[in-house]
């Protein structure tokens, strides 16, 4: 196939990916562009074999039909609530077939047309290195993360003396091993920055707390694209310098929205100790102040009497699974006529849009499901705020306490409403580690119980 | 035809064979300064472009993700997992090289072996989240 | 030296010759065949990579454009106005260009002389707009 | 210079150009957008020059000297109120500076590197005809826009039989042409396509009534920008094509903006023949109806008793050069306790934003002006909605009259305020040509007189 044909194809596939984006920003237009984004990616491989001057098929079918049959088998089966180490897992092969890509590319280049072995120039050295090297970094930095959130591994920070000093010299010596590899080309130099980058990975996630893995996961998302762009330069390949240009920006706004919603900054997280102590400050002063608890037949009979429900999910709704009763239990509500709205804060649940999709798996429609600033606006006409394992996100202490370590960090206001109701475990705090003053309201009952024992117990309470 | 002038003919062929692979010459030096040049002319370097496109392509994903609604942000982290992987680009060339190293080949099936995972994985696993977000029926 | 020596070593130089100029006609075609692979390696043509920046400016430029606010549409059109006067480049070439034809020239020269009254005009009009856009004083 | 550097500065100027548009979506950032943008300019120019392998001063110098003094003063001297006439004068300049470079390039093509005439290539000529033959359209095209504009021609459609076969008639000759130069490089073929082009430009806008200019000028500034792509291409300048496609994607857009706020399609604008008639359908009805009819002390009276009023200025605001009188009678009623809001429809006026620019000249703030989705929700809260010379984009059949020419047209909905006044000089209608059956409500008051004198009236009746 001739050059510039498959320049334009190439193209093509680029605006498909740049569509499957696009997609997104409404539901209704999103499973358009992930078939796009589907199509995109069939170009780009079949216009990859038409180029080649001529083909081995046996590796290259036997690789897709592994890699494809078993991406295909984990895709099916996954649970929803297990999203994040998913996404931990999946970064961490883009990583590594990065390191894999750079690795054949040294050692084969004539089949790139990138000279032959010891002839390879500086820049396209330099080129290959860097996406070999965040390559290595995503590989193993992603293997913790999914390590940590699928409790593999202690989510506590793990941290020692001079770690960042440390960090700073093996940054100096990949940048070293580097320049090395593009003045000599010498093996070693390349086999370095990979075995030093991966041990890289490993020691920059290992000190940040099991709770911020989410922001990790959007770095480690925004490198694998960087990488691919490292690869695309080494190829002169336009196409995956797009593509690891979209997904860059993605993982790098994502991880700001979510800094963003916490009222945290990146350094912080990335220099992680963050997370470590969770239910410290709030164990203090607890015996002091006094809270209403309630059971399953108050909340059932107040929302059952209330015109406007709105219901706050949390994290602690996901690890209980709680979606399908709740989704049952506003089903029983609204056949009473009450209304039903559902409000999610930007970084409820450990992943940025987690209780979106697990509502949308439980069947609510999208349309009932609102964000922060609209719903805020809403809360004081509300009869009721039915908090489900969300802790944070309603603490009242961002908006006024300025001691607080979540101080300025926007909150739903479910204070607002007339009566609200808090289902949770125990009286510990949440993620951030501090006290929550709305569970002691005048007008907040805590409904102690798991968040899925407790939905199913309030349906049976409206049955009667 | 005498000695003398058989050898003057000589003469002038080799004459003439000097001056024409002397043209020969200069006509080669010219074809690689033209080579040279094309090479130049074609003006900016592939690196150059690659940043034009790098540049511009950041900006179309920096304005393209922020029009993404939050509650789509899950499926956006697993749809671009999926299109990083585009990077099988570069296993399947290695991989299908025929005259390569085994060593290299090896490493373009590995390659392609996890970004087909990743892609598979990726796009279905966005697919089933997309399928879930459904409009209230009327 | 006989002439029949003188005879034979004339041939033999001029044979070396013929294959010297054989071997230089070699080396001649090698360059021009490297001189058109190295316009075809240095791979895609200009005009796609036109194409290519072009679509993706197309995608910058949609969106960049989506997102200014209706209040500043005026400014919009007058300072992309002035941006367009960017073909300017295109007429400092002519313009500046010693040895062209005198038509080359004035048409060089007429195209700075209008796109530089929309450069200053456009920019110029625009900063007045914008610094009349104030907020309530507090 | 080095090409590779060259074209690195390049960029930096292409990223110049898209940070200056978008500093645009917010009037703080504005100011420092427009000023990169002038960076980039001059990065430009200093890279072109640095970039020719001899220089000859004198007429660059010359060229800029004299445009850049014309530009500078007709900028300062211009009246805000001229702007739409200002930007279609600018535009017909662009279109012919590109026609000026083509010819530049197509006589002198060594200069650009594009070989020795009679040896350019195919490619090459199509690129240059296409960047002659746009900018030629927009040259004239502009030119009758702006003659329109400036009243120096009739505003009314100027149609005659078989216009547009005409049109798609010049048009098949065009590419007919195109072909011809491609293949034999003909400059009869070039000068051909350059007469062709500059004949479509006039018979394009002529069937486009006075009224529809705005549309017609935002396509043209549209078509400025894909000239300057055709300039670009043949010219294998990235800068070129950057900020071309920039220029004709906002073009693009704003068309779209405004056939979408008056509710009618991008063709039905550019086939034309709209907006002859104006008063026809209006006096048909008018005998029959009644209406309220005040004077400046009643609109100063309810007004200065009024909590809050909604000021929705329109076109003939604009004509009537209203808008330092109407900030002054805004100051006095503000002074007596009133809240004031300013109301912008999308198409109000005669260039989208028109509105906005006149009420900044005279120092409203800009928090004080709201577009239509915003204030429509507070408009039953208002007291008193003061319509200053807006007809179409308060005309309430528009919402329910099916049969009317604007209807479905999003209109700004001061029929909900407690009391309108409409400030117009007669009874006749809009830009549309439709009744509008606001002024026969008996909540509303018409002020029939010029907008600045009424302003005045007012002025002093509230003085008193
Ligand atoms: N979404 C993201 O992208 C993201 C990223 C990084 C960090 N974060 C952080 O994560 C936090 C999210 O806030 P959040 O309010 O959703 O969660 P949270 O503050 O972590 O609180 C979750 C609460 O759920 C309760 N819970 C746990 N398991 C439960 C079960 N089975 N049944 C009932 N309740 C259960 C826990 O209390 P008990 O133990 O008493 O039951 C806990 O207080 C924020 O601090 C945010 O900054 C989010
Ligand atoms: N903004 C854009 O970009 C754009 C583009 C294309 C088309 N348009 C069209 O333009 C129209 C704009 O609507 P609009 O409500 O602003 O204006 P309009 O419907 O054209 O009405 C303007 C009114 O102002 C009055 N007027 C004229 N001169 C006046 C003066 N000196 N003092 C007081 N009143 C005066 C006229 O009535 P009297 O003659 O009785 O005084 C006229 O009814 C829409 O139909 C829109 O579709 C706008």
């Amino acid at each position: 196939m001739d050059q510039n044909l498959a320049s334009l194809l190439y193209l093509v596939a680029s605006v498909c990916f740049i569509l499957a984006l696009r997609g997104l920003s409404h539901p209704e237009t999103s499973r358009g562009g992930n078939r796009l984004g589907m199509i995109g990616m069939a170009i780009a491989v079949a216009i990859t074999l038409a180029m080649l001057p001529e083909i081995d098929f046996v590796l290259i079918l036997a690789g897709v039909l592994v890699g494809g049959s078993i991406g295909t088998a984990i895709a099916l089966k996954i649970k929803m609530t297990a999203l994040p180490q998913l996404v931990a897992a999946f970064h961490s092969l883009v990583g590594l077939a990065a390191v894999f890509v750079a690795a054949a590319a040294f050692t084969n280049p004539a089949a790139y047309g990138l000279g032959v072995p010891g002839q390879i120039g500086a820049a396209t050295l330099v080129e290959m290195s860097i996406g070999a090297a965040i390559g290595a970094i995503t590989f193993t930095g992603s293997i913790i993360a999914f390590a940590k959130l699928q409790a593999l591994m202690s989510g506590k920070p793990i941290t020692f003396p001079m770690q960042h000093w440390l960090n700073l010299g093996l940054g100096i010596l990949t940048v070293l091993l580097v320049i090395w590899l593009s003045t000599a080309e010498s093996s070693v130099a390349f086999w370095g920055i990979v075995a030093v980058s991966l041990a890289l990975g490993v020691l920059i996630i290992i000190p940040i707390g099991g709770a911020d893995m989410p922001v990790v996961i959007s770095m480690l998302n925004s490198y694998s694209g960087w990488a691919a762009c490292g690869i695309g330069f080494t190829l002169q390949n336009n196409l995956l310098i797009v593509a690891g240009a979209l997904v860059g920006s993605s993982g790098a706004i994502l991880s700001y929205v979510m800094c963003k919603g916490m009222n945290r900054s990146f350094v912080s997280v990335i220099l992680g100790g963050f997370g470590g102590e969770t239910v410290g400050p709030a164990a203090a002063e607890e015996g002091e102040k006094t809270y209403h608890q309630g059971a399953a037949a108050d909340a059932a009979f107040m929302m059952r009497n209330a015109e406007k429900v709105i219901i706050v999910p949390g994290y602690g709704f996901a690890v209980a699974q709680a979606q399908h009763a709740l989704r049952e239990m506003a089903d029983l509500l609204k056949a009473e006529g009450v209304e039903i709205k559902y409000a999610v804060h930007p970084v409820a649940g450990r992943m940025p849009g987690h209780m979106n999709v697990l509502l949308a798996e439980a069947n609510v429609p999208y349309d009932e499901v609102f964000e922060m600033d609209e719903i805020n606006r809403e809360l004081a006409d509300a009869d009721v705020a039915f908090v489900i394992g969300a802790n944070d996100v309603v603490n009242p202490s961002a908006r006024s306490d300025q001691s607080s370590p979540i101080y300025g960090m926007p909150i739903i206001d479910v204070d607002k409403a007339r009566q609200v109701f808090v289902v949770k475990r125990t009286m510990a705090s949440g993620y951030a580690g501090v006290d929550n003053p709305l569970f002691y309201l005048d007008h907040n009952m805590m409904l102690l119980a798991d968040a899925k024992k407790m939905c199913e117990d309030i349906v049976k309470a409206l049955d009667q | 035809m005498t000695s003398h002038a058989f050898t003057e003919r000589a003469q002038g062929l080799a004459e003439d064979a000097v001056e024409l692979s002397q043209g020969l010459n200069e006509l080669a030096r010219e074809a690689v300064g033209l080579a040279a040049r094309g090479a130049e002319t074609s003006g900016t370097s592939p690196l150059v472009m690659g940043i034009t496109v790098f540049v511009l392509a950041v900006f179309v994903g920096y304005h393209v993700v922020w029009r993404v609604t939050p509650a789509l942000h899950s499926p956006l982290m697993s749809v671009t997992n999926a299109i990083s992987s585009v990077i099988i680009v570069g296993g399947l060339i290695a991989a299908g090289a025929g005259g390569g190293s085994g060593f290299s080949e090896i490493m373009g099936f590995l390659a392609v072996t996890l970004a087909s995972i990743n892609i598979f994985g990726g796009f279905i696993v966005t697919q089933r989240m997309l399928a879930m977000f459904k409009r209230k029926q009327k």
